[in-house]
């Protein structure tokens, strides 16, 4: 299955969002210079072989989730609470919940295309997809969700030294620790790259001081992935990219309220954080080398929000009901049009993307598509709700889901790169414009 | 002439440092919401109101008010909307103002608007989607009066008036009842709403009334109300899509990535531009809708559909346009901006959609 | 009547196009500094007096326009056949027509609010109102229809000397001499300023090399008023405003085929032309005053083909009859909203103007609301019109008008200043935006 | 694999250079327009087509074709549309093979379309608008055939036709029958379109008609012929968006204006890439379209209802960009682009509107 269900990273409300996760190997010129997912650095895959063999691997697979996936683990996610983000502080929900994470991450099957040695599956892209299947075919939740998984530890796999891969990955496979991310800066917002948190070489470590925004769930993190400021001779080229533990001297984190009423990102301080050197990815002002990897990687998943509910998601026309409003009905017709073509779009940029075919910068244009078309779908959603649809605070409304949702979707545009980065980058890079 | 007179001006010059100081969103709006007042706004705002002559603006002079029009009216509620002015003006001194007026009912309930004592509520939707003429509310002749039975929503302020208009269908058609809020069998779920703002469900299970609660049969006095209400929902509409464009601009003057102030780059100049022209043309069809109403001109009722549609459509853009200007501050709780947008949604279905208003236009 | 029928000056198709005249002086603010609009150096108004003096002049102008006024001159225009140019090679389409012009232009009605002496009738704003009302009830068609009359006029009586008034204005007003505004060229499209057609002091006369494009009715016109460059060193402050005749020798001129199939404009080309030095308005080096106080009256004038058929035109939704598609009927009432919404904001900006109160680039919003809106209004009448419209050249559709006319319009937010170019005057002048 | 795989790339890289050169609007488009050729497109194009293997395209290999599919027609029809070159391809070896096959007719008329020598049209349109389930043509059985009598318009190609594919309703419901275009009674008005190509309007007055000229009863051929014709509609109109899009990027990059290149300006980066977006998603939903038709699927009657709407929509924004972004000289007959806008409406009216197509994809 293309489409999965993974919390989007920066998930706010009830329902899991859905991403598209490419369990086939990225290309190297769809997100980057992913050499190991290429094979070049990539272990002999186990298992891969004959169709017998992949048989043989499914059957396996097959009993073993069986015998390993409690009762309770294999029933639909409710809401958000039902995700688990592991860390060193994180309630499980049930006993179920922490087993499920900790079989499969035993197996190494949280991150099953990882390789063995860092704690990973090492499955190969076949043997990654059957594993889907099967845990989808038995209604298995997903173990563990968390941008160690889904952000981090591609990045640490593609730039890591062997030590960090070795002390890091490890961890995050199994749940042990929870990550965030430490980008945005107040004062930055669309250019990124004008950060100005700053970060001293002191010797054997760094000394670090400033602040970021829209730290997604700061507050519950073990460990935070940060772009600094080493050098202020060049604008990008004064970038790193340092880990560090959140529970480090000198650093703190508020909550930031949202229009939605939810507040699942934080500002966080930092006020003389020593950071040991060994915790610097990649070179010292090469951090936005590894910044762009990962903001390629986040495009990608939020442009599978354009989707909505998902390839197999009912249209709108079939929410309009008895509704007697024919231009309502005109503008869902519309609508419709336009999201079942860009799930064709969909469907064709990850056989690009598979391919190696698609354009670095293809990225950027199903994100905007998808992000503006994910608000549209929401303004229509009120509009079809009416004056239901504007409940706030009501059990009916459950808690004002339909315009909580609504309002959330208007970050779609902004975070990620807003609509109006990704249009420039098109133009930039596709297009070939000349810069103004 | 499509423009506002002197006397119409000097009123917006004493409205408007008004609602910007004594209506601003950190005075009403952020402080009901943030104590979690059951209203939705300040009673004692809207006693100021009375004071400056505003709740009373179209009661005529010889019932103690200013006996002013639509016009006047929406000089206020543009305000209103520019500064999200939490109040009853719109439902009290507007919509239900009209409907009572030279009615038997003028005096009973005039006086305490004039005084900003007095809230009026409209119960007029039964379902999600405003269409007056689906109204299946029954009121039964019984007696010397009537029993009403049916179900309302979205009955802006119902939860705190004194008076709640009611629409029903007497076995000669529409009818508009006054009812007390305390009557028997009349239930009230006080709602809050995406801006803060309370609207109530109201069951009706034998509501028994007196024959003269009757405001009046036929649809005249309902539709008087509905007018009323339509037009001057547009106007403060246009004040809304007036005061997120205006905030927005000002942060595009101020804000700077990449070195320069956003409002330098020119894919944002080409849509606050487009945007700047829509509310200029949301604001005249606006007026054109208010002063054919106080001519009482045929033409008024397509010229309200079209304002209404017009102004709605434009305020949604507007929000749009600001919030995504804002980027991730605008986002926030803290930053105003959102509580424009959250405005937008519920004023935008106030008495019927622009989708609603865009088909009656044409066919109504 | 705010609303009057008068050809557009690049009108091209059949039926005339309509602009918005104001009858009532233009303010100072709106349009430039029309000082003898507002008084100052305009003669004492004849029959400015008590409404009793008005209704005299009421009563004896429709005696008089019933007197002249041919029978035939009092149908309705057909086509543009039926406009009366005038000029030295203009053909009259009969001997009423001739009579008409000739027998109001004695009386200066054809420029009834120009000064008396300049050949105008010199009526007052009221006087000129009631003439309107009579011609109109009347059913008197308009007697002259001139670029003279709608732009070099009034350019001539701002910024003209008293010896050029006399000489060119009374010839416009008998429709004797027929003008062609020499402005854009190859090569500078919304760069008015960039022009490079030359012309050279040589004492006594300039010698004008170069070339334009757009030139309405170039073939037809016998005299030119025209954008020259009379110095390099400033771009804007280097160009200057000539007037000469078409037959002068080394003009000549080459029609451009439109998309729409018509040939209203022409390549105009300048080999050595001489031009005397009292045909210079304005100062040297100042013509690009001129030509902005022109480009806001065009501005206006297009601004007004917004309205389509005019004030009093049927809605589009009453042209969708018995079409049973409710997606183009939702398109069709959400564009007679619109429309009706801008046909307030005409009124309202026209009030605004007599006020004088209008922003002096509100001209451009409404420019290009305008036409952006009558662009719209052609693709649905060609959507109504269904494979009906599609047709070119068969007699049922006119030669194709609708097609022709929807093709027209792709150049109303073209000419006069493209839609970019009008954002970026209100972003820039009314929105104080601040420069890139 | 939502893409083309190696087969279609090979038939792609043939078949881009020939459209560009030998279809070219020089040589094509332009040419035949200019000397007012009768039939709006060239036979000896058409006979090249035959020579290339594309007029059999979709012919089965045993009846002398290539036996090939939509989504190869569909590669064929983008570069037809990109250079606009007229022919009559998507009537007679798309829609009309689709038709035929596996019919009785088959063998009359495969061997003459796979040479390039048979045109032929489809006569289902009755009025403006495109609904093929309103056709009221009845087609009455009468000895051992039938006799048509009704109009048809919009019939692309008919006045140069050697076969007219006519639907029409007999006593079982519609139907589709082959008829000569010298039958008897069956008058034929050639009408020039906007775009230069040809479609006639057709009186069938008592037009007789042998059994066999039936191809089917039942919607099944007309539905075969329409559900092909649409899906290739959708790729011609990708086409000429795509060939609209690229003409206006080179212009931008080229065209200077305040001493830039236009492209530099961000209003209209933003704009162009914004397009962009829009054409790859209509190019993915017609592919989609097409490769279900192939594999038969329940989905591609949807799947085709939102490639036409896409692709209409699509191109229509492409060709108003298209043209606003060339300023004066778009609007000159001298330069190609308008071309664009004249074909584009052509072809989005052809086999129904975008709304149309919109309405059936969540109704139909």
């Amino acid at each position: 299955m293309l489409i999965d269900e993974i919390t989007h990273p920066v998930a706010e409300k009830c329902l899991p969002f859905r991403k598209v996760k490419v369990h086939e190997p990225f290309s190297r010129v769809a997100i980057g210079s992913v050499a190991f997912q290429n094979g070049a650095t990539h272990p002999p895959p186990k298992g891969q072989g004959p169709v017998t063999d992949l048989e043989q691997f499914r059957a396996e697979t097959r009993a073993w989730l069986e015998a390993n996936c409690p009762a309770e683990m294999r029933t639909p996610m409710n809401s958000e609470k039902d995700i688990c983000w592991g860390g060193r502080h994180f309630e499980f929900q049930s006993e179920a919940q922490k087993q499920w994470m900790e079989v499969m991450g035993e197996r190494g099957w949280t991150v099953p295309d990882w390789p063995s040695e860092y704690g990973g599956g090492g499955l190969s892209a076949e043997e990654t997809k059957i594993l889907k299947q099967e845990m989808k075919s038995l209604g298995c939740r997903s173990p563990l969700t968390s941008f160690g998984i889904s952000m981090l530890g591609p990045a640490l796999l593609q730039f890591g030294t062997e030590e960090q891969k070795k002390r890091y990955l490890p961890q995050i496979a199994r749940g042990e620790i929870r990550w965030c991310q430490g980008y945005s800066e107040p004062g930055a917002g669309s250019d990124l790259a004008g950060l100005s948190t700053k970060a001293e070489d002191k010797g054997d470590h760094y000394l670090v001081n400033g602040q970021k925004v829209w730290t997604s769930y700061a507050d519950e993190a073990d460990w935070i992935f940060c772009l600094v400021r080493t050098s202020t001779e060049s604008k990008h080229g004064g970038i790193s990219f340092l880990l560090f533990d959140m529970e480090s001297e000198g650093v703190s984190t508020k909550p930031i309220k949202l229009i939605s009423g939810y507040s699942p990102f934080c500002e966080t301080f930092f006020d003389d954080v020593k950071v040991p050197k060994d915790q610097l990815v990649h070179e010292e002002n090469k951090g936005w080398t590894v910044a762009k990897y990962l903001l390629g990687h986040e495009r990608e998943m939020i442009s599978g929000m354009g989707l909505g509910g998902g390839a197999g998601s009912s249209l709108l026309s079939e929410a309009l009901g008895d509704i007697d409003d024919p231009i309502l009905a005109a503008d869902v017709a519309r609508f419709d049009v336009d999201a079942l073509a860009y799930q064709s779009m969909m469907e064709a940029f990850i056989d690009q993307l598979k391919a190696g075919e698609a354009h670095p910068a293809q990225p950027s244009m199903m994100k905007y598509a998808g992000t503006e078309l994910n608000k549209k779908r929401h303004e229509l959603l009120m509009a079809l709700g009416g004056s239901n649809a504007l409940e706030w605070e009501s059990e009916r409304s459950n808690g004002g889901a339909k315009a909580r949702d609504w309002l959330r979707t208007k970050a779609n545009s902004i975070e990620g790169g807003t609509s109006e980065i990704q249009l420039g980058i098109v133009a930039k890079h596709i297009l070939q414009m000349p810069g103004a | 002439m499509l423009k506002l007179n002197d006397d119409q001006r000097m009123l917006q010059d004493t409205v408007r440092p008004f609602m910007a100081d004594e209506g601003s969103i950190t005075k009403q709006l952020r402080h009901w919401r943030d104590i979690e007042c059951k209203d939705g706004f300040g009673h004692g705002l809207w006693e100021e109101f009375g004071k400056l002559g505003l709740t009373g603006i179209m009661v005529p002079e010889a019932q103690g008010g200013s006996g002013l029009g639509q016009v006047e009216a929406n000089v206020v509620l543009e305000e209103i909307g520019r500064n999200l002015t939490p109040s009853p003006f719109l439902t009290t001194a507007v919509a239900t103002v009209r409907a009572l007026e030279s009615t038997a009912h003028a005096d009973a309930h005039f006086a305490g608007i004039v005084e900003g004592k007095t809230v009026a509520a409209l119960a007029i939707d039964e379902g999600p989607h405003h269409d007056p003429f689906k109204i299946a509310m029954t009121a039964t002749r019984s007696g010397n009066g009537f029993v009403l039975n049916g179900n309302k929503q979205f009955a802006v302020h119902a939860g705190s008036a004194d008076l709640i208009l009611t629409a029903a269908r007497t076995e000669n058609g529409l009818a508009l009842f006054a009812v007390k809020p305390d009557a028997d069998g009349l239930t009230t779920e006080n709602v809050t709403l995406t801006d803060s703002s309370k609207a109530a469900r109201l069951t009706y299970d034998k509501v028994e009334v007196d024959a003269d609660a009757l405001v009046g049969e036929g649809d005249a006095p309902l539709m008087r109300a509905l007018a009323a209400g339509r037009a001057g929902a547009a106007s403060e509409l246009v004040g809304v899509a007036a005061g997120a464009f205006e905030m927005t601009n000002a942060y595009l003057r101020e804000r700077k990535q990449f070195d320069q102030p956003i409002g330098s780059f020119q894919a944002l100049q080409h849509r606050a531009a487009h945007l700047y022209g829509e509310i200029e043309i949301a604001r005249a069809a606006t007026l054109k809708a208010a002063q054919l109403l106080d001519e009482g001109a045929d033409r008024a009722a397509r010229a309200v559909h079209v304002a209404k549609a017009k102004a709605g459509q434009v305020a949604r853009l507007a929000v749009q346009e600001a919030v995504q200007m804002h980027g991730g501050i605008g986002m926030t709780d803290e930053h105003d901006i959102g509580f424009y947008m959250k405005r937008q949604a519920v004023v935008d279905e106030l008495f019927g959609s622009p989708t609603y208003h865009a088909r009656m236009a044409v066919s109504g």
